[in-house]
């Protein structure tokens, strides 16, 4: 297996080179042998000692395509698929919304407390397009460019989810 | 004497009040929403009552329910808490008409704090100093431009309910204003069913200082120290700690009386706080005062030794505080970190669903209160406070190491929280040599170094992370869609040889 | 300066090391034997190397394994913990001669705090009072018989090596000495490969308090306080705390200043303890110095506002006592319950297994050590100690009731405990007026009164248990078995009309 | 179902009434009516409010005589046989060997230090059998009467469980 690390040109590759018997393992981590002995092991959950220090990890997610770990409390995510492979950082906040993109998605759960453009309107980017409500606070959610609002996705009392689209924006 | 005290509230300080309840002998009952039957107030409390559904006007905000339940279940006292109704003056007026002892101020006290306006003219009457600003409450929004005019931008747009930061909007121009404005008026209208708002200058770099008060029925008042509550994100506190790093005993002497005359000034009754602004010149505004116990009050239990909910109670039972103000000795230091259910790259927006895994730190000098249990659930009906870890040392640098060690160790899995964010702060030259304010966060540019920190500790741990890769494509890869389906914890097979 | 400690022990005394190691920054080595690769020590630590079988002679005694491994890992310093090899002179030599920096006393003053005759003959010199009794080591029983004889019963035969309670022996006549000694003399053998016993007179209805000291390599000596010890089972501690309820300062300064004496009398070095009996009289007697940090070291924290494991470190570096003893000022009142795997009803016999829940208690001056979690296994190979529940309060009351209230909240499911029992003591009025003593369980016959206490909570839960009895005959009956066998956990299908 | 309280001359009896939908029932307890919600239930573990109290319950034993549970913390043992109906208290040490008992047995785990009788000795209630050193305590096994040594069922260096027979003592 082969990943890099996002932004860094470190590469990591590593594979598991033999048992010891004893839940005892060697693997090569960047070329270099490292002891790896496995201490308990649960459906989404391992702890292990690497070499001589003890390690918990949670798997939170997997896929064919990636994995998203938990290890000694740090998330990371890695790409499985050869011509992707990387980590993604948790809370990197560089995933924003593109120009490319139509939809305005929420990005936090809510309740739509009020609209504040109509379809057939033209935005700038910035500008308020509604006002979600969640844990007592009125959050507004901008335009993520400027363009046409094509079609309005909720309605005012509407709750949404993380991720729905609000409206979609040409 | 009071026996049986109603919490109307829930989460983490309903929590505090019942572990207090307990140790005094004191029976504790809670009330719930339907959102709250799992939550951990319910389960602890002597006795548990449903208000009412999830939406906190029919629940935790339903007066008349809550008084209803305090009398049909025989309890003869009410603490607030904060938040909800603790400082909502018909609340306590209500309580008092049906003989319930209200653990808090009276009702015209609190309505006396909670209008800033006439709170503003009380203390400039006890000579006690306000921020500079508009004479008073600004209906329209061309005044509000008006004044913004006069002063010059930047300006705060305040609202005369609210506190804890809400209700506060820094707006740098007439269109920011007329934005805000229209925002600040619908919360206020939502929450408390009308709007009143002014203006105040801005003033920058300001470090947010408030002192502990304390008042009895036989007009005994004491403060309880400083809290230097300057580390900040968009008006709310994250960080505070006492002593601040700013107030020697001297300051604290002459601030301290300052905050024991607004106290009097509004014939304040039981624990309150009064908040200031301090400028880098050494020049303390008083703001207002805060008529409930703080989310923050526990790093001034820790530096007093004092149980400050007993202390409540003992208040509202009519006793007499048990020192004097020279009997008071700031000991050690102590430094508390919010832990919020938000994601800080997200601009702090809010972060809810359910907990699947918690662990809480624990250690000398390390205190956590907390609503978590794995399984529980962070509603987005309430507001984003999971918790508050607290630590103590003999000094600043001990309480501040034993805090990182503390966040390392506390570990939420369900909900985007600000652990990491403390602990890019707590390691910053600039906390460590007390040069706070509010617009810590930026003024350092905390959130980019988070980032750095985040990658390198990635970094760190990539090594770990792919042996833990390894061994999931090894042993795990096909067996952990469907017993992650069933539920079923089970254990691997590996060689016994 | 210590940079990386290895920690040459297990349990929560190795948890304990390790939480202020990272609070320092300073890096942690844990050991482990063959049982204990998934204790809490292990994973906790930075690093952790497995040093042998179960049996301690093959692991946590074995000194040459264990200084190999702290030279191999890059370790400058050993921290012994208490038990095992922390009052093991030959392994104080052992870590000087290997340049491993022995957190601790020097093997030479070691061997003689360790030698009871010795350190008597020591004291005797300095004026400290010590208690009357035999005058040296007895290596024959019948010399036992005659020195018992000549005395009278009931004698204490006490071993010079051991020390916590173990090796101490209250005998009556003849037959029990004999019984006794052939026990003391196999125990010792087994531990230490070689047997020395003496006699003391029995004294009645004594106290133990005894006093934490620290000692700089420059000769600064002071004493931290009195520790009163008194509740007892077997000669071994269950409750303390401090201050003692009949020790004021006057009588603190005084013993302390015997306590220092003793302290300097055997060149002693770091933390450690003096400790006394105190008659009904008032008359105190050094009995001996306990060459290690003790178990009850938290109560002196929690009093003290010291880290005592940081001040090990700072003076094993060579620093200065940061304070003197007129700097050192007792602030409120600290007690401690240890959480044993025993049996209250088998008259404290172990307890061991599987632990398969536990709930560890927290709140404003509540702390609590150990190595438990829910799936930890309490070993049979290592002593019955599996935490402590420390509490502290502004004065004695609120630490009991603060203890009373972590008392209820701390559940263990797997092994028998004391909890029940503490609650009984803590709750009498024998323990609140403070008449206190070593024979306390059976003066007031806790026990009967225990049995009592257990039998009116039962009665009091009795109906909420056939509540729980119903659900299960209604929903459960048939389910259980293969659920459980399984370790399937699910979620009732129950009406959801 | 019925039960009585050992030691006391308290009976108590309960049964469901009724189901209110929603998880909420009236169950009836010494013949007055309760309202019982049931929270959460697993397999081992059920939570619910009694009226208006929170409890934990714990099954840890259950079989078809006799089922122990916790409550709150507190542990209780029901057997369910009609004619046996009684709680058994946790810790209540009164459940010692009687005369009638041949088998001596070991009420902790340990490792057999050494054996201080032999078979056919006569020995005397009280007398040491032989010590076991558990968690490095060494603690003297007594002959729980007077009686005949008939046969020894450890050796000096066996592991015993809690429970395991010692001795068999006539």
């Amino acid at each position: 297996m082969k990943f890099k690390l996002e932004n860094t040109d470190e590469t990591l590759e590593g594979a598991f080179v033999k048992s010891l018997g004893n839940n005892e393992f060697i693997i090569k981590i960047k070329n270099s042998e490292r002891n790896l002995k496995i201490i308990d092991m649960s459906y989404d959950k391992i702890e292990f000692m690497l070499d001589n220090s003890f390690h918990t990890t949670k798997y939170l997610e997997t896929s064919t395509s990636k994995i998203t770990v938990v290890v000694d409390g740090v998330k990371l995510t890695f790409n499985k698929r050869p011509d992707l492979d990387k980590i993604v950082y948790k809370n990197s906040g560089m995933e924003s919304a593109t120009d490319s993109q139509v939809s305005l998605k929420s990005q936090i759960p809510g309740r739509v407390v009020s609209i504040n453009v109509s379809q057939g309107d033209n935005v700038k980017k910035g500008d308020v397009v509604c006002v979600l409500e969640s844990m007592k606070m009125q959050v507004s959610i901008k335009s993520h460019k400027d363009g046409l609002i094509k079609s309005l996705k909720v309605k005012q009392g509407a709750s949404v989810a993380k991720n729905d689209v609000l409206a979609e924006i040409e | 004497m009071i026996e049986k005290i109603l919490i109307a509230n829930r989460g983490e300080i309903a929590i505090r009040v019942i572990k207090t309840c307990n140790a005094l002998g004191i029976k504790s009952v809670a009330v719930y929403s339907d959102e709250d039957v799992n939550s951990k107030h319910v389960k602890m409390a002597s006795e548990a009552y449903h208000i009412g559904p999830p939406p906190p006007g029919q629940s935790y905000l339903n007066m008349e329910k809550i008084v209803e339940t305090a009398l049909s279940c025989g309890a003869d006292a009410i603490h607030p808490g904060y938040g909800f109704l603790s400082e909502n003056a018909d609340f306590a007026d209500l309580c008092e008409k049906k003989k319930l002892n209200f653990i808090g101020p009276s009702g015209k006290s609190m309505r006396l704090c909670g209008d800033k306006m006439l709170c503003k003219a009380a203390m400039i009457k006890a000579k006690v100093p306000t921020v500079p600003g508009s004479p008073g409450i600004v209906e329209e929004v061309e005044k509000a431009l008006d004044i913004a005019h006069e002063i010059g931008y930047p300006v705060m747009l305040k609202s005369v309910f609210g506190g804890g930061g809400r209700g506060i909007r820094l707006v740098h121009d007439e269109k920011e204003l007329r934005q805000a404005f229209e925002l600040a008026s619908g919360e206020s209208k939502a929450a408390f069913g009308k709007s009143a708002l002014f203006v105040e200058k801005f003033l920058p770099k300001i470090r947010h200082i408030e002192f502990q008060l304390a008042r009895d029925k036989h007009g005994n008042t004491v403060h309880i120290f400083e809290r230097e509550c300057s580390i900040q994100r968009r008006h709310q506190k994250l960080i505070e700690m006492s002593p601040s790093p700013v107030v020697d005993q001297k300051i604290r002497d002459e601030i301290g009386q300052l905050a024991v005359n607004a106290t009097i000034a509004v014939d304040y009754l039981n624990a309150g706080t009064a908040e200031f602004l301090r400028l880098d010149d050494g020049t303390f505004y008083f703001i207002e005062i805060n008529a409930r116990l703080q989310v923050e009050h526990p790093v001034t239990e820790f530096v007093s030794g004092l149980d400050l909910v007993k202390l409540q109670i003992d208040i509202a039972n009519g006793k007499e505080l048990p020192f004097k103000q020279k009997d008071l000795k700031v000991n050690g230091c102590a430094i508390e970190c919010r832990i919020n259910a938000e994601d800080t790259f997200l601009d702090f927006a809010p972060s809810t669903g359910k907990i699947y895994d918690v662990n809480i730190p624990s250690g000398p000098g390390v205190r956590v209160d907390t609503y978590l249990y794995p399984g529980c659930t962070v509603s987005p009906y309430y507001d984003s406070l999971m918790g508050k870890l607290i630590t103590w040392g003999q000094n600043f640098e001990e309480a501040r190491q034993r805090m990182q060690t503390a966040l390392s160790d506390f570990y939420i899995e369900g909900v985007e929280n600000a652990i990491p964010l403390y602990r890019t702060i707590l390691d910053s030259k600039e906390f460590i040599s007390g040069d706070l304010s509010t617009d810590f966060l930026d003024r350092f540019k905390i959130l980019d170094r988070l980032q750095s920190d985040l990658k390198k500790e990635a970094s760190q741990k990539s090594e770990v992370a792919l042996a833990a890769t390894l061994i999931h494509s090894e042993f795990l890869k096909n067996r952990v869609k469907s017993h992650k389906e069933h539920g079923i914890r089970w254990k691997t097979q590996l060689d016994r040889n």
